[in-house]
């Protein structure tokens, strides 16, 4: 624990020096956050090993439970992610930030504040240290977002973000008040048996689902999310969409840790937000023509791969199918750790491109695979393993939940409950196709074909501090990919937390070995066939064949938008795409051009028609403030006779 | 001690109007304030019961609030001379006079054990508080000090008929003068209900005027927006603090008197009406002195929302009163700045303030979170509570409303507040000499802090006398009970 | 019998208040009435208490001397005759005045006085001065007027204060006789400035701080 | 024990020689099935034996703008179908790697060839290519749901997960789960035209790129990539073939008895195939997303009948 506590003090203090070092505060930010990964990786995988962790208890005016700060494997679980991505991107930002830009002390300083307060959350356990570390994460991350305030589309991103996450806040504060309620204090701990079937119980689920929704970034409470990925620097967006958007998850999965006894329903609520924020995300993305949007909408997508888990394991829990809540649970949690990695892996390879380019705009990309080898490198690893592709980390997260699902089918659940598991088996399948087709569109604008744009054809690679962190993610990738078994007791001992033993038999799955065999069967095959390839006789200054025209070029390429064409019409009910398409007539039609952007459903079709409608209903009610004193003291009058009235009557 | 506490300001004030150089007197203002604060501590410091008979003294309720005009007094008088400085084209003669004015009368106000006198001492804070407001000499400002003058003063004589009334309700229960409150409350249940009721109908309408309760508030805008941040600050922490104080003994003979739940229903109803009133004028409000003034109305909601609930929202709404007036110290002042900077405290001319005035810029932010209910600053703690306090006592309508009222005042407040904090300063503004510099960032830094230990942790004595406040507004024991040394 | 004379005075010269159009008269039924509330005490025959007699004499002074110069120095300075186009009529007004008494009346029979006052048309009659006060705040423009108004309102509250005469402490009827002298002056110096300024009284050009 | 293991190393070692040797032939006993169909002699059945040889011994020819990635898909998409190779059953024959679960693995070892093979296609920068690796990735997205349709229907029947026992449907079958059963295997054999890009969804040897799916993926193949390419093709022939057909067959007593059915089956399979592909022609483009839907709806249809 005490380690635990060093380390959010370095993380904390990771800034401070930088604010008067003339030089080199970079380098010192990432040293002290690397040393406080060091520790906090220690403390955490002591405690996942089974080491109790400690607990410690603040004084703050207002009266509380005591074991304010408890490092349990819960919380040592999610420290993992938090630590090695901000190590990460601390690393990446020498490279990709430092020198940049004016605000790097003050950047390198909140940046520090978040890590330190991302540590504090998942040890708080109690209602009064979460939402101080709550909050304390949601307005750094706000200052990060804002890094480059100068752009307004970054300050609409900032402002759209925090009024979100001030949203998610509020419903946060009722559901910890009825929880008050309900304990006498606001500690955190298990609810009696039995609340949960309750209103008040419906209640808390409904405010927590929302609360933390809102931060997870479930559809529809999502919006906010692209803008803010988009906008933040790109060390940032890994952060936040690696870890950040956990803390979320790391809220339900506490809530549904204290609750003995979900209700059916509770489960399959969370199944069908899994099963739309998983399809929908990746369809949303399939539409994007920003890289770092479409990245951003994937982690919509993998939220709800999340929420699948957890509903599964939730429904298990109150089905009193054991095998279910293992599964379910131990892919949730697993792929919790899975996606920060990749997609971090992703954000930081994406940062890179935007470095060497300029330019997020995949239309305008291209060929950068000879440029930036190293760089195409990770964001193929990335890629792969965002598809579940064997044999790298993303499969068997996925392949827990879908083995929970199968195995939820086996014994009869009852009517009207066999349908979860299919929806979940339906959606997983679909999100993997179609995930797999966003992948293919992402990697290959970018990093395939000719360059489509002088500044791509002028790309180079990044330098090694920006390579070096994407390696140790991609190795962390590959790692558990083919080697899950190592990391299965401590998975175990994390879904313990759920519910009575359940992860005990997780270590048990014949499956687990098996797969790093075959995965092992599948490196050696590949390498035999590359190195059957290599001494071929071989040419390679020859344009592509394309069928007898000799010299094809960048503009006769297939574009981003139109590889996925047909998928976005497939779901246009869903997508409701934006063409513009002009008319040409005419025997010499002057050129023209053809456009297609898919709008956020909720933000752009929703949120913002509402606000400017009540923009302007407020706008009516300003004349009340017209000026004129005595209509002032008319409503002074008014007020009196009113209350004289009411009073008498 | 009692005497002292009002005398010294009162004379200082007369000094400060004797005294001919400017930055002499400038400098008298936090030397009186540092002396108020000591003595009050002291004083503070050495409880003793009052005898129910006492016509002045110092309970733990009126303690409190004084405590906090105090502490707000010295955080603007220290602000003061750096500012006026900064003004030399006026003359500051009327504005120091009535700044330590205000001060003798806010503690005449809080250790007044009788309703008549404590109304004499608001009616006089109402008149030394109009030249305030009236410091920049322009019509505007002008426009402003009328408006506030008049409505002031009506608000002010519809309280008096209330106490008034209160009085011959106790007149009716044949318990004649000198009614002290702690007469008042010990045979609260002799009271006649119909004028009892009437009466606290009048003094809240009176009252709730000088705090600002919508739609009781028109002059607010109008007078926080004209007057330069130090008297905004002022206004927004202390005078409505002291409306606040009146109120609440009237409110305490009430509930002794049983007639709780009746100004119960009020204060929650004006607490709803105050937040949503406040919400609507802050959409878009593009002038950020004016959104602070709203934001003022809404905060004083809160206070009466709290109140209304009980209880544990009661003792916080008390909490709030100390968090809102530091934090408001905070923006006005910060608003101040950001305001001489730019000549001008119009949105589309007033952007990128964390690039023009970096220290102001992030104090304005800060203070914004803060009073938005952001950890671990102090307004969080009350508006939490206060949050939890009505969904766990069953007022779950009112919960919700009071959550979603927060987060609409939010959305609104931040639009305007992202936009003049962040992004570049237009280029074609008037360069205006303005630089921040310690004397004008360092008293608002010290009012921060103090917001943030206040939200972390809170000196043992403090808090039991938190506690005695809100038994006494509770109405559940008497005034005479007091903390003991 | 002697005062509810005084009190039916009262509330006749509220009506011709809110009838009259010259500022003059107004201010002049306005002084009126505030001497007849002065008198009020002694009427009652409470001559016997020292310090009522006192506040009594106090009272005509400030009411009957004091104000009535103040104003008059306003007049002078803002020489204007007549409340022209104010924003309610004056039959409108004196309907509302109607009004307004009639409700006072209802108001007063929900407030039962104590047993065996025989001052029964006190509680009305004060109300009806306080609304008839409003009534001139807030359908007058000129500030003077309002003034008036002020000051009306405040006679509405002094006459109600009659009834606890007898055991109010006296420091706080001096007190609140002073606030009243003090804040009728300000709002003169303030009327001044606003001549100063606008070179008009009309609260009119005061509407320039709206959203 | 030795007694034990030995049948069992012959098994594995049959179904190497298999999944290495026989896949050429399925293409080759499909194209003469085609040309006796069409009354002509047709090229023989062992023609791609002759290719692959001639093949891994040409030069290959490279692109200026492709990278590494442009090997990665020939050599991805052999060794993941090798893979899956280990973990399906030929017949009624164990199959070398078991265990709960390998059906995901299974399927997804296919996604991975998949995706290899689109961005090797995307490598080269032509409009062609990139035309039909847009289309591979839109119509796998529908194939997808009816195969894992159709192994929640049979792990619902079977309550098992590992391809081994579900498969091996015949030795649990009753009355109940025939109908369902055969709607699994219509399905599947759709995803099975699909998947090998065989007529009504694609014509392998049509000579207009415009129309390809599969073929325009690798037109800039040359040399041992292209064998490769070649070879992966009729493995996936073979796999897939495996699973259609091993719930079909009987169970027989002794092992050589279920190899040998299993080989005659895999023969029947490539000449009905063959006749498919004789006695239709190709849909349009906008048709294929409808026939796949039908094999997700027979998928779903069986399941549904498995859950009443």
């Amino acid at each position: 624990m005490s380690l635990f506590l060093l380390a959010l003090l370095a993380a904390a203090a990771s800034g401070v020096p930088g604010l008067f070092l003339r030089r080199k505060g970079g380098e010192v930010a990432a040293g002290l956050l690397g040393l406080a990964a060091v520790l906090g990786l220690w403390a955490s995988l002591r405690v996942l090993s089974g080491v109790p962790g400690g607990a410690v208890t603040l004084r703050t005016a207002s009266l509380g439970a005591p074991g304010f700060l408890v490092l349990d494997p819960l919380a040592a679980f999610f420290a993992i992610p938090v630590l090695l991505l901000s190590v990460a991107g601390a690393l990446y930002s020498l490279g990709y930030w430092e020198g940049r830009r004016g605000n790097t002390p003050a950047l390198r300083l909140v940046y520090g504040l978040l890590t330190a307060s991302l540590l504090m959350l998942v040890m708080a356990s109690h209602a009064l240290t979460f939402l101080l570390a709550w909050e304390g994460m949601a307005i750094t991350a706000f200052l990060l977002v804002m890094a480059e305030d100068r752009e307004p589309e970054t300050r609409r991103a900032g402002w759209i973000y925090l009024v979100a996450t001030h949203t998610g806040t509020l419903l946060l504060f009722a559901a910890f008040a009825l929880l008050a309620k309900i304990h006498g204090h606001s500690g955190f701990a298990a609810l009696p048996t039995g609340l949960a079937a309750t209103r008040g119980g419906t209640a808390l689920f409904a405010l927590f689902l929302l609360g933390f929704g809102f931060k997870a970034g479930v559809l529809p409470l999502h919006f906010w999310l692209p803008p803010a990925h988009a906008a933040a620097p790109s060390h940032v967006s890994a952060l936040m969409s690696g870890v950040m958007l956990k803390m979320g998850i790391l809220g339900l999965v506490r809530f549904l840790s204290w609750v003995p006894d979900p209700p059916i329903w509770w489960g399959g609520a969370l199944v069908a937000l899994g099963a739309l924020s998983g399809v929908l995300g990746v369809a949303f993305a399939l539409g994007q023509h920003d890289l770092k949007r479409l990245l951003a909408y994937h982690s919509i997508e993998n939220i709800g791969i999340i929420l699948l888990g957890l509903g599964l394991g939730a429904l298990g829990k109150s089905l009193g199918n054991p095998v279910m809540q293992t599964l379910g649970f131990a892919g949730a949690l697993l792929h919790v750790v899975n996606h920060s990695l990749f997609k971090g892996l992703l954000f930081l390879s994406a940062g890179s491109v935007l470095h060497a380019t300029g330019t997020r705009n995949l239309e305008q990309l291209g060929g950068l695979g000879q440029r930036m080898p190293w760089t195409s490198g990770a964001f193929l690893a990335g890629s792969w393993a965002i598809c579940g592709l064997p044999p790298l980390n993303g499969f068997v997260s996925e392949w827990l939940i879908y083995l929970g699902a199968f195995r939820g089918l086996g014994p009869n659940l009852g009517p009207g409950r066999q349908g979860w598991p299919v929806v979940i088996l339906l959606s997983l399948a679909l999100i993997g196709a179609l995930a797999l087709a966003c992948f293919a569109k992402a990697f290959g604008a970018v990093f395939l074909g000719l360059p489509r744009t002088g500044t791509a054809a002028r790309a180079h690679e990044a330098p090694r501090t920006m390579l070096l962190p994407m390696g140790l993610l991609a190795l962390a990738c590959l790692a558990i990919g083919v080697a899950p078994i190592l990391f299965a007791p401590a998975l175990g001992r994390v879904a313990d937390a759920m519910g009575p033993a359940t992860g005990a038999a997780l270590p048990a799955l014949a499956g687990l070995p098996m797969i790093s065999l075959v995965a092992l069967v599948l490196g050696l095959l590949a390498l035999l066939l590359w190195r059957w390839l290599r001494p071929m006789p071989r040419r390679d200054d020859r344009p592509t064949w394309d069928c007898g025209y000799a010299a094809p070029d960048a503009r006769m390429q297939y574009t981003a938008s139109s590889f996925a064409d047909g998928l976005v019409r497939g779901l246009r009910w869903a997508l409701r795409p934006a063409v513009h398409l002009p008319k040409v007539s005419g025997w010499f039609p002057r050129p023209t051009r053809y456009e297609s952007h898919v709008p956020d459903p909720i933000l752009d079709r929703a949120a913002a028609p509402a606000l400017r409608f009540t923009v302007r209903g407020a706008a009516l009610l300003r004349i009340a403030q017209g000026g004129a004193l005595p209509v002032y003291l008319l409503y002074v009058l008014l007020t009196l006779l009113a209350l004289l009235v009411w009073m008498v009557a | 001690m009692v005497w002292l506490l009002i005398l010294v300001p009162l004379l200082a004030a007369a000094v400060a109007f004797a005294v001919s150089s400017p930055t002499l007197r400038a400098w008298i203002l936090p030397a009186v304030g540092l002396l108020h604060l000591g003595i009050l501590l002291v004083a503070l410091a050495g409880w003793r019961t009052l005898p129910a008979t006492a016509w002045f003294g110092l309970d733990a309720l009126g303690g409190w609030v004084l405590l906090v005009i105090s502490v707000l007094f010295c955080i603007c008088a220290f602000y003061a001379p750096a500012y006026l400085a900064l003004r030399p084209e006026r003359d500051h003669r009327v504005l120091s006079t009535c700044l330590l004015g205000f001060l003798g009368l806010a503690s005449l106000l809080a250790q007044a054990r009788h309703p008549g006198i404590a109304w004499v001492a608001m009616e006089t804070t109402t008149l030394v508080t109009a030249p305030l407001i009236y410091f920049n000499h322009n019509r505007r400002s002008l426009e402003a000090t009328w408006k506030y003058l008049v409505i002031g003063s009506v608000g002010i004589a519809l309280a008096l008929l209330g106490t008034l009334f209160i009085a011959y309700a106790a007149h009716m229960g044949g318990l004649d003068e000198p009614l002290q409150y702690t007469r008042l409350m010990e045979n609260a249940s002799r009271l006649s209900r119909p004028w009892l009721r009437a009466g606290f109908v009048l003094t809240l309408v009176g009252y709730g005027t000088k705090m600002g309760l919508a739609p009781l508030h028109t002059w607010k805008p109008d007078a926080y927006g004209e007057t330069p941040g130090l008297v905004g600050a002022l206004l927004a922490g202390g005078v409505t603090s002291c409306a606040f104080l009146a109120l609440l003994r009237i409110y305490a003979v009430v509930g002794a008197a049983g007639e709780g739940a009746f100004a119960r229903e009020l204060l929650v109803a004006f607490g709803m009406l105050s937040m949503a009133w406040a919400l609507v004028f802050m959409v878009r409000q593009t002038d950020f002195k004016r959104l602070l003034a709203y934001s003022s109305v809404e905060h004083m909601g809160i206070l009466v929302f709290g109140i209304g609930i009980g209880g544990l929202a009661a003792k916080f709404a008390l909490f709030h009163l100390a968090a809102n007036a530091l934090v408001k110290s905070v923006l006005f002042l910060s608003a101040g700045n950001i305001h001489r900077s730019y000549a001008s405290k119009q949105l589309p001319f007033v952007t990128g303030a964390l690039r023009r005035t970096p220290v102001s810029g992030w104090l304005f932010l800060l203070g914004f979170l803060a009073i938005t209910g952001m950890p671990p600053f102090a307004p969080f703690l009350s508006e939490f509570n206060i949050a939890s306090g009505a969904l766990s006592t069953g007022h779950i309508l009112g919960g919700t409303a009071f959550l979603v009222l927060l987060g609409g005042i939010f959305l609104a407040m931040s639009e305007t507040v992202v936009q003049v904090v962040f992004g570049t300063p237009s280029t074609q503004r008037v360069r205006t000499p303005y630089k921040d510099a310690p004397a004008t960032t360092a008293p608002l830094i010290v009012a921060l802090g103090l917001a943030l230990v206040l939200g972390i942790w809170m000196p043992r004595p403090l808090q039991a006398m938190l506690n005695h406040a809100a038994t006494t507004v509770d109405g559940g024991l008497s005034a005479r009970m007091e903390v003991q040394p | 019998m002697m005062p509810d004379l005084l009190i039916a005075l009262t509330m006749l010269s509220n009506f011709s208040l809110v009838a009259t159009s010259r500022v003059s008269k107004a201010i002049q039924f306005a002084v009126f009435q505030g001497v007849l509330l002065g008198l009020m005490p002694l009427a009652m025959g409470l001559g016997r208490h020292f310090h009522i007699v006192l506040l009594a004499i106090a009272a005509v002074t400030v009411k009957g001397w004091l104000i009535p110069f103040l104003f008059r120095r306003a007049l002078k300075q803002v020489h204007i005759q007549r409340e022209v186009d104010p924003y309610i009529g004056y039959t409108v007004s004196l309907m509302l005045c109607a009004l307004g008494t009639g409700l006072s009346l209802v108001l007063a029979h929900n407030l039962p006085l104590k047993p065996g006052t025989e001052y029964t048309l006190l509680v009305p009659a004060s109300l009806a001065t306080l609304f008839t006060g409003f009534l001139l705040l807030v359908s007058r423009r000129k500030a003077l007027t309002q003034v008036v108004g002020y000051l009306v309102l405040e006679n509405g509250i002094y006459l109600f204060g009659l009834l606890l005469v007898e055991d109010m402490p006296a420091l706080v009827e001096a007190g609140i006789l002073l606030d009243l002298f003090v804040g009728i002056f300000v709002m003169g110096i303030v009327i001044n400035h606003i001549r100063v300024a606008f070179d008009s009284t009309d609260t009119r050009h005061l509407a320039e701080l709206k959203d | 024990m030795v007694r034990s293991l030995l049948p069992t190393m012959l098994q594995v070692l049959l179904h190497g020689l298999t999944v290495l040797l026989l896949p050429p032939l399925l293409p080759g006993l499909i194209a003469k099935t085609k040309a006796v169909m069409a009354g002509r002699k047709g090229p023989p059945v062992f023609q791609l034996y002759y290719d692959l040889a001639k093949l891994a011994r040409k030069q290959a020819v490279f692109s200026r703008t492709t990278t590494w990635v442009f090997l990665a898909g020939p050599v991805g998409g052999v060794a993941a179908g090798l893979a899956a190779s280990c973990l399906v059953p030929f017949g009624h024959t164990p199959a070398p790697v078991s265990f709960e679960g390998d059906v995901i693995l299974f399927a997804y070892l296919f996604g991975l060839a998949r995706f290899l093979t689109i961005l090797s296609a995307l490598d080269t920068g032509s409009s062609f290519e990139g035309m039909g690796a847009a289309r591979e990735a839109t119509f796998s997205a529908l194939a997808e749901p009816a195969l894992f349709l159709g192994f929640a229907a049979l792990a619902k029947a079977t309550s098992s997960l590992s391809l081994g026992t579900m498969l091996a449907f015949p030795g649990s079958l009753t009355a109940r789960f025939t109908g369902p059963l055969i709607l699994v295997l219509a399905g599947w054999a759709i995803v099975y035209l699909a998947e090998n890009s065989r007529i009504p969804v694609d014509d392998p040897n049509t000579h207009l790129e415009l129309t390809m799916i599969h073929e325009v993926m690798v037109l800039d193949h040359s040399g041992r990539p292209f064998a490769l390419v070649l070879y992966g093709a009729s493995l996936k022939l073979l796999v897939l073939g495996a699973l259609i057909l091993t719930p079909a067959l009987p169970r027989a007593p002794q092992a050589w008895q279920n190899w040998l059915a299993f080989y005659a089956a895999l023969g029947l399979l490539a000449v009905a195939v063959g006749l498919v592909e004789s006695s239709m022609a190709r849909f349009r483009m906008t048709k294929v997303p409808q026939f796949l839907v039908a094999g997700v709806l027979a998928t779903g249809f069986a399941f549904l009948l498995l859950l009443v």
